[in-house]
């Protein structure tokens, strides 16, 4: 177990480095200059190679590379002008843009991507399991059917196709929602949960469907396996079969793969913020690639990256803590 | 040098919904509250109010910083400068007036040296008294380039301000060329003539920052205020809570009249979100203004449908321009003649209804917009009519020796909702009708200006705006116009590359001009003069809707930048 | 010993193909089953049109008169936002889906050629995903023979990991930057999801590649004397055709909606181009107005996206033996004997003991990709 | 059958149990899957308390589906049983299976009806503890406390030979073995009157089918409950039953007292199915030995590691050209491995492979390639020997065409020549592999073989796949192809029988040694006691055919 969490975190460590690599690589060759943006319009050269100079991106790409690294593990400080302000580790720098802390920066977005990814895997999950029992109750049955059909539109469905169809849906038409506008859990939970409600509906609606299948040929699955004929032949009742045993069977699967999607959910959900205006990490990284703010848009990189092997891990885990023969 | 201050404040969002932002529009004087009742200055006082901004003022509030025109909004309630606009509607709202200084400026004779004295009994927010050193430091401090990003104008007209690093190194640290002879008192002396220099010290720029409270690019967050609110809490991106400064006063501020108690903003907003409540006004949002979310097309398409929320609407323009800029250093525009069939063959009918209908924009044929009022003469030189005429086009291009039509290059920023694609396929299509084939090359925001405004890379043909940092000819034309403005390392505002010493001239001699009245004269017909020789197709004006909360009073857009002054306000 | 009947649990040995092997009989096999499903069918009849719209998108707006790219500045009221006069934004017999608002741009025209947009980058893309990833997957699931091998492998794998942990969606954005516009845009969206999304195919083929290599036939054909790259060809990549193609029609939406996302942030294709996402994106912000703005190319990607959905799930069944495809005859049985069954006891069609309707165990994959796949697209 | 039903056959030793009444009485069983496919036709006996029932059949005779039946397990599937099965039970009335309710059903299964399944490996729920899943079952019936179903638990795990401290293990835990005693226990909790055993040791090595089968009769003996045992093989049935049926494609072609049936078969059908039981006393055809120095391969000191597992550690062994050498091993001897490693399908870990005097690890690249065809092999499973997706005749030709040099119609001449000389036609080169039967298909993968004319082909276990009747058909044909082509076989596989029947000598592997080699002849006197307990735990049909 040790071993395997060590293993794991030396291997996620390898591939955020090459992840940070890849990312720095790729935002060097952008088009737009992050001093020009941070400049101004009409910025001089000489004022631009001052700037430059100011951000670091006058040194070579390995260098500024090397940079971020040291930076991250060890801290480092930064001018602020009149004085040096100490970044410590885990320090991301300072956005090019605004001047803030990354770290910072990525921490006050994080629970709007914690609330969404929480929520709508919940309501999922809900709906997804709920679904593929319904139908794997009765399969090849009318409701099978039905819910197949339904649960593979919602499935089909983009997810900014949906957003927008529930806004106009609930906001528009019904009026029985206002535009959704965040609100932090700390300042008023009902208002949180109300103005998330359609984020995570749209998330839920869209991601129902893969759990509905999970659900649905993980049960028939185990209904299929011979230890539920054993059940069988030794008088288990059905209901007690399907709901203790095939769920069961079913279980490790829709877990593992949600806790994976929740990892996906947390690493920023770019259309669903974008739609509805939530200031997560998803949004923050568009705006950031568009202004080319490195320092941002690597730690949002490695943030998101790191999200993504935690959750796998954890979906390691899970899958293991709920089937005993999977060990690690 | 000047530049579009559009940019400036309302740093738009890129990405999809943001709709309309960041349109400034110019006061057409008309003055409406959302309230019936009588508005009274004297009886204003108290409330909350509240703001919903789009912009996330991610970079918070460093004067140094900033890149407003006149003082901005919110800018503008944190920070007196020597001088300010005058806070009312119509054409007097283009008139700059004194703010920390007692008058707009005494001008040497030839308008090279500027002294200004300081009001008395001036204080920050910390209760310590404001001097003519402050006022230096903070002039000085927007030369650190740790803190870039403001107007370029005080480092191309202050004496030694090209070379100038701010007060931060370790070797000079002193501007010479701005002089303190007592705490009162603060002298510019300028390398060149510049008869706009009060407009100028509206700009944040020339705010006090007292040297023992900079904390450099940490200052953006919590600034010493001089102006009537101070900053209580700022979240970047999410809020803004501001509360009276105990130490501000009428008495010496004719400008501000600092009504609510309370401002409270909230960032970030969708602008979807922001004109929902606005035209709601429920509750709290009754006392709700916006200072950069105009209505767009489709959302002015549903309210002028209802008469109750048509009353709260109100309209203006900030004098900025839209036209298409030749490079004159490539072909085919280096003929008069391709240029002037270009100027032909436009639809501004198309463009127009691209930008939303007649409520958002305004055809112009004139570089210089008409709510440029002072500064703007009536021309079309090149008489396409409503939607273009193709024809007198193809003939003028068979002239210039391309019977079978030609092809050139369209850049635009794909970022800018106005000037971005829409306008571009509009423009495209009705160059197709007389045989120009545009091709379109997108730029990114972050690339657009980089590419454009570098010589070495400009496209030859741009779609752009000009926009302007005061209300005046001077920097309506002085960038865009003036063969010294050149500038081959970027930042190049001058697409045309067009050198005329004559016109260079012609220029200084206007800048010379200190009564406002007579120099606007002269700009106007130096635009007319430059317009015949077609080195721009000027395409458009734009208009701006606003929405205010239904408690709203004393909210007029000013025609200096377009939009509500919030320091003049009332939810009472 | 006989253990055929007892080890497969099949009730009889006349049961066709023994579990754990696909149909032969090669594609004419699976055309027929694919065909002789009624979703199959009806999939592979929209797909046929889907493409029959993009392939004459010309002439179908030739045929109501209109290009997508004409502005109609008289259909607009200019002092109402640039909105289109007439109800349900300028519907009638010259535009059969009305015009665009500012623009007048005919929509019907639009969405055709939209088609061939949204086709052809999913399709391109699909294709670019499949070459990469049948390429790393075989490579990285034949090289583990010797130690070069074994490292090739982990090599190979470790770059599918990091491909797989890479944020795709905002990797197409800065990317989608970085080149110059210049670029044909089709052709780098295409380009960008593909280089972007291999790895899932890569896992898939080199796990299913690594199945293949222990069937016994692989083995037999190693002992003719046969080289890797002909036991790739030959012995291999027939038997990835079932999982490929199953999982191509997953892709294959997916991509869409990619490029329509993309496009819906204006980061597709350029204008004048038209493409879905984009007349999307026009339509958040008018939908207020009139929501058949939204309506019209919301419904079209979503049937699109639901069409290949729907194909991908026939080829699933298609391609698995061990689900029953109804011929005819066989159809009108079941429910024969279901309307007998009714009465008495509720049955599930299947024999105690046989495993069907499970997910295909050869590739599991398949069936949990599909929900992690959609992360980045939320 | 179509004869009256018998209570007892006359002929079968009198217990009193079997006087007083039957425990279960099945009469005309028909079961139909869908399709419609009729799987069972006709089955009835009876059967009293304590007394021991065989089925017997190949695949497709019905026999599973008999098993599934006992219990009503077909129920809510599609497939439909009819005819009558009556289970006797003291004080409570007569329960047909066929004809009760799910609750009543659901009742008598467990206590009055269990089963043991043939996968030991998928019969237990992975999830859940084989304690709980034992106590569940026992609570279940008999609503005992959670204590005092741990206790039974513990008493019924100790009794089949497992320690009860083990019930907090979970079923991949134990061993084949170890979870159909498992099973056996779960049954034993409830004393059920009736148990029904589906091949319970088919997937088991022969030293454990021994034990498990131990194991049933002296519970049978303790507990006095009735036992169907269903198996494809004879001597398994022969063994333990009392009475046995035989089917055939659904039918009971014969029924008879165990000793009666296997002496003296009446019907044609168990006549065949007997004859091609291959027995350790059959006489061994007469045979020149190859000469003794003439050594087409050997292995010298051959070790193949997988990881950490040692699949093969040291292995001395010589094959002499024209021989055929048996390898006989149970699962997890090494082998496969063996097999695997002589036609260098797997790399030696040290050690080497001979043949013909050189070393097979020299062989490479293209070298290997251009030679591999002189070593050839014949697999286990024929479903997955020939590729799904190419005609028969292609399968069998593809090592020509690989080896080029040969146009198209040469190819199909040779294939369909060989194809005929395994005994099939030239029309079944036009058909793929799931069209034709398990031994057909192993036919065609001799025939594959074969094309290239190969020096030394390893089969392994090329028949324990098939039906008896088939496996002895193609045990025949390896025969007479060994002859014909001059072959050197290695020929593996778990059967003692089967090894003697085809070998010139035997090697005999335990935990990837060889532990001795032997003369065929000599295999029935071994000298290592290995081989001993090997040969001991072979069921002898010719004990139960011939006592005494």
């Amino acid at each position: 177990m040790i071993r395997f969490l060590l293993r794991r975190l030396l291997g996620a460590a390898a591939v955020l480095l090459a992840l940070a690599a890849l990312t720095y690589l790729l935002f060097y060759a952008m088009p737009g200059d992050p001093a020009q943006l941070a400049c101004g319009k009409s910025c001089t050269s000489d004022q631009l190679a001052q700037v430059r100079h100011a951000l670091g991106t006058d040194q070579p790409l390995a260098r500024q590379f090397w940079t971020f690294l040291t930076t991250l593990v060890l801290g480092h400080g930064f001018s602020t002008g009149p004085s040096t302000v100490w970044c410590s580790a885990p320090c991301l720098g300072y956005s090019y843009q605004s001047n803030e802390p990354v770290t910072q920066m990525l921490v006050e977005r994080l629970p709007v991507d914690v609330s969404l990814a929480l929520g709508s895997a919940a309501l999922w999950l809900l709906i997804g399991v709920g679904t593929g029992l319904f139908a794997a109750l009765r399969p090849g049955r009318w409701r099978d059917r039905v819910t197949n059909t339904v649960v593979l539109t919602l499935g089909s469905t983009p997810v900014f196709v949906m957003a927008l169809l529930l806004l106009m849906g609930a906001c528009v038409w019904l009026q029985v929602l206002p535009f959704p506008n965040y609100v932090p859990l700390t300042d008023d939970p009902a208002q949180w949960a109300q103005n998330l409600l359609l984020p995570w509906l749209a998330i839920a609606l869209v991601s129902a469907a893969g759990y509905t299948r999970l659900t649905r040929a993980g049960v028939l699955e185990t209904l299929n396996q011979d230890h539920i004929r054993t059940l069988r032949a030794y008088g288990y009742p059905e209901r007690r079969i399907v709901l203790r045993h095939a769920v069961r069977g079913a279980l490790p699967t829709v877990v593992t793969v949600a806790a994976m999607d929740i990892g996906m959910v947390l690493a920023g959900a770019v259309f669903t913020e974008t739609m509805f205006g939530l200031p997560g990490l998803g949004k923050l990284a568009v705006e950031s690639a568009s202004t080319v703010d490195l320092p941002v848009v690597c730690g949002i990189t490695l943030l998101a990256g790191a999200l993504i092997v935690v959750a796998n891990t954890a979906a390691d885990l899970l899958h293991a803590a709920l089937d005993p023969r999977v060990r690690i | 040098m000047l530049r579009p201050a559009r940019i400036a404040l309302f740093t738009a969002a890129s990405v999809a919904l943001t709709g309309s932002l960041a349109a400034c529009g110019a006061g057409s004087g008309s003055s409406a509250g959302g309230s019936s009742d009588a508005f009274s200055a004297a009886n204003c006082q108290g409330g909350t109010l509240r703001v919903l901004d789009s912009a996330k003022n991610s970079k918070g509030f460093d004067p140094a910083v900033l890149y407003t025109s006149g003082g901005g909004a919110i800018p503008r309630l944190l920070f007196r400068t020597l001088t300010t606009r005058q806070s009312v509607p119509g054409v007097d709202g283009t008139k700059v007036v004194p703010d920390l200084a007692t008058d707009t400026g005494k001008p040497s004779e030839n308008a090279t040296v500027w002294t200004y004295h300081l009001k008395a009994g001036l204080k920050f927010a910390d209760g310590t008294p404001i001097t003519s050193a402050d006022v230096k430091y903070g002039v000085e401090r927007s030369f650190s380039p740790q803190l870039a990003g403001g107007p370029p104008y005080l480092r191309d007209w202050l004496v030694g301000g090209a070379d100038y690093q701010g007060p931060y190194g370790s070797g000079n640290t002193d501007l010479a060329s701005i002089a303190t002879p007592d705490a009162s008192t603060i002298v510019f002396h300028l390398r060149k003539s510049e008869g706009d220099f009060p407009y100028l010290a509206a700009e944040t720029q020339f705010a006090p920052v007292p040297k023992a409270k900079d904390t450099g690019k940490e200052y953006n967050a919590d600034p010493v205020s001089s102006g009537p609110y101070t900053i209580a809490g700022f979240t970047k991106g999410r809020e803004l809570d501001l509360v009276r400064n105990p130490y501000w006063s009428r008495s010496t501020d004719q400008q501000r009249l600092a009504c609510p108690d309370r401002i409270d903003v909230s960032l970030g907003l969708s602008p979807a979100v922001i004109n929902q409540r606005l035209s709601s006004s429920v509750g709290q949002d009754a006392n709700a203004i916006t200072t950069d979310t105009s209505l767009d097309a489709p959302t002015l398409a549903r309210v002028s449908a209802d008469p109750a929320l048509k009353k709260r609407v109100v309209t203006g323009k900030f004098p900025q321009i839209y036209y298409l800029a030749f490079n004159l250093k490539k072909a085919p525009f280096d003929n008069q003649l391709v240029r002037e069939a270009l100027s032909y063959a436009v639809d501004r009918t198309a463009l127009v209804n691209a930008e939303g209908g007649t409520q958002l924009a305004v055809p112009s044929t004139t570089f210089t917009p008409e709510s440029l009022t002072a500064a703007h003469q009536d021309y079309d030189d090149f008489p396409a009519g409503a939607t273009g005429n193709p024809e007198k086009a193809k003939q003028l291009l068979a002239q210039a020796g391309h019977p079978n039509g030609i092809t050139v290059p369209l850049a635009y920023d794909t970022d800018d909702t106005s000037t971005g694609a829409p306008a571009a396929t509009a423009l495209q299509q009705a160059f197709a009708k007389a045989g120009i084939t545009l091709q379109l090359q997108p730029l990114s925001d972050a690339d657009f200006s980089g590419t454009v405004n570098t010589p070495a890379t400009q496209p030859a043909l741009t779609l752009t705006s000009w926009g302007a940092d005061w209300p005046s000819g001077g920097p309506f034309l002085t960038p865009i116009f003036d063969g010294r403005q050149i500038v081959t390392g970027g930042g190049n505002f001058n697409l045309a590359q067009y050198n005329d010493p004559a016109v260079n001239a012609q220029i200084d001699k206007i800048n010379q001009i200190t009564d406002y009245a007579a120099a606007q004269k002269q700009w106007a017909a130096l635009d007319a003069q430059l317009g015949k020789l077609a080195l721009t197709v000027p395409l458009y004006e734009e208009a701006t809707s606003v929405l205010t909360g239904s408690h709203v009073k004393n909210a007029y857009l000013d025609q200096w930048r377009g939009w509500y002054d919030i320091a003049t306000v009332s939810v009472k | 010993m006989t253990l055929t009947d007892t080890r497969t649990g099949t009730p009889a040995e006349s049961v066709a193909a023994p579990a754990g092997q696909r149909p032969a009989g090669g594609p004419a096999a699976v055309w027929a089953r694919l065909w002789a499903l009624r979703s199959g069918r009806a999939a592979l009849v929209a797909v046929g049109l889907l493409v029959l719209v993009a392939l004459t998108a010309p002439w179908l707006a030739a045929l109501e008169g209109q290009d997508p790219n004409s502005f109609h500045d008289t259909l607009l009221n200019s002092a109402s936002g640039g909105s289109p006069n007439g109800a349900f934004g300028g519907i009638g017999a010259q535009h059969w889906l009305g015009v665009e608002p500012t623009t007048g741009r005919d929509l019907f025209a639009r969405l055709v050629y939209g088609a061939r947009v949204s086709l052809g980058v999913a399709v391109g893309a699909t294709l670019g995903q499949l070459l990469l990833g049948l390429l790393v997957g075989l490579a990285a699931g034949l090289a583990n023979r010797g130690r070069g091998g074994r490292w090739a492998d982990a090599l190979l794998s470790r770059v599918t990991d990091l491909a797989l942990a890479l944020p795709t969606f905002f990797f197409s954005i800065a990317l989608l930057a970085v080149v110059p516009p210049s670029f044909p845009r089709p052709l780098l969206l295409g380009l960008i999801l593909s280089g972007l999304g291999w790895a899932p195919i890569a896992r898939i083929v080199r796990a299913e590649t690594r199945v293949l290599r222990e069937r016994e036939y692989v083995a037999a054909a190693v002992l003719t004397g046969a080289s890797t790259w002909r036991i790739a060809r030959r012995e291999i990549l027939p038997g990835l055709v079932a999982p490929v193609a199953t999982y191509t029609a997953i892709v294959l939406p997916q991509n869409m909606v990619a490029e329509a996302g993309l496009s819906f942030l204006g980061l597709g294709v350029r204008p004048p181009t038209s493409s879905w996402g984009q007349m999307l994106s026009t339509a958040t912000t008018w939908f207020q107005v009139d929501p058949t703005y939204v309506l019209v190319p919301a419904l079209t990607l979503l049937v699109c996206v639901l069409t290949f959905a729907g194909l991908g799930e026939a080829l699933r069944v298609a391609f698995d033996p061990k689900a029953p495809v109804p011929t005819r005859t066989r159809r009108i049985r079941i429910r024969r004997k279901a309307a007998k069954a009714a009465g008495a006891a509720q049955a599930p069609a299947r024999p105690v003991g046989a495993t069907t309707t499970a997910p295909e165990a050869g590739h599991p994959a398949v069936a949990t990709a599909v929900p992690s796949q959609k992360g980045e697209a939320r | 059958m179509t004869d009256p039903v018998l209570q007892v056959s006359p002929d079968l030793p009198v217990s009193p149990a079997v006087q007083v009444s039957p425990v279960l009485q099945v009469r005309d069983l028909r079961v139909v899957h869908p399709g419609p496919v009729t799987a069972l036709d006709g089955l009835s006996f009876d059967l009293a308390p304590g007394q021991v029932l065989g089925l017997v059949g190949e695949s497709g005779s019905g026999k599973s589906a008999a098993a599934l039946a006992l219990l009503g397990l077909h129920r809510r599937t599609a497939t439909t049983v009819t005819g009558e099965i009556l289970l006797h039970r003291p004080d409570r009335p007569v329960l047909d299976v066929n004809a009760a309710s799910d609750a009543e059903l659901r009742t008598a299964r467990g206590p009055e009806l269990a089963m043991v399944f043939q996968e030991p490996l998928t019969s237990l729920d992975p999830y859940r503890r084989i304690g709980t899943q034992i106590a569940t079952a026992y609570r279940l019936h008999t609503g005992a406390s959670r204590p005092e179903a741990r206790q039974r638990t513990a008493e019924v795990l100790e009794r089949v030979g497992i320690d009860p401290k083990r019930a907090r293990d979970y079923p991949h835990q134990f061993s084949g073995g170890m979870r159909q005693r498992v099973l056996i226990a779960m049954a034993l909790a409830l004393r059920p009157r009736v148990l029904v055993a589906d091949e319970p040791t088919t997937a088991l090595d022969v030293t454990v089918q021994a034990q498990i089968l131990r194991l049933l009769d002296e519970l049978r003996a303790e507990t006095g409950m009735a036992l169907v045992l269903v198996s494809h093989d004879v001597g398994v049935v022969g063994g333990l039953a009392d009475e046995v049926v035989v089917l055939r494609q659904g039918r009971p072609v014969e029924r008879g007292a165990t000793g009666r049936l296997l002496g003296a078969p009446e019907h044609p059908y168990t006549r065949q199915l007997l004859e091609a039981v291959p027995r350790l006393d059959a006489p061994l055809p007469e045979r020149k030995a190859p000469a003794a120095d003439d050594v087409l391969v050997s292995v010298e000191g051959l070790r193949v590691d997988f990881g950490s597992v040692r699949a093969l550690r040291g292995v001395d062994l010589t094959v002499r050209r024209g021989e055929t050498l048996g390898i006989v091993g149970e699962s997890g001897s090494g082998k496969s491995t063996l097999g695997r490693t002589l036609v260098r399908l797997q790399d030696p870990t040290a050690g080497a492979v001979r043949f013909e005097g050189a070393d097979l690890a020299a062989w490479r690249g293209r070298e290997l390639r251009r030679r591999r065809h002189e070593l050839q092999m014949v697999f286990q499973d024929p479903t997955s020997s020939l590729n799904p997706r190419r005609l028969i005749g292609d399968s069998v030709a593809e090592p020509l065409r690989v080896q080029g040099g040969h146009d198209e119609a040469a190819l199909r001449a040779e294939a369909v020549g060989l194809l005929e000389r395994v005994g099939l036609s030239a029309e079944h080169a036009d058909r793929y592999p799931h069209q034709l039967s398990g031994g057909q298909r192993q036919r065609a993968a001799i025939a594959r073989a074969l094309i290239l004319r190969p020096k030394l082909i390893v089969c392994d276990e090329p028949v324990s796949a098939l039906d008896v009747t088939t496996q002895a058909q193609v045990v025949a044909l390896l025969r007479e192809l060994r002859e014909e082509f001059e072959l050197t076989l290695v020929f593996i596989a778990h059967d003692l029988a089967v090894v003697r029947s085809v070998s010139d000598r035997v090697a005999v592997m335990r935990g990837g040694e060889v532990v001795e080699t032997l003369a065929a002849a000599e295999l029935t006197r071994p000298r290592h006691e290995y081989t001993r307990a090997l040969l001991d735990a072979v069921p002898r049909l010719e004990a139960v055919v011939s006592p005494g």
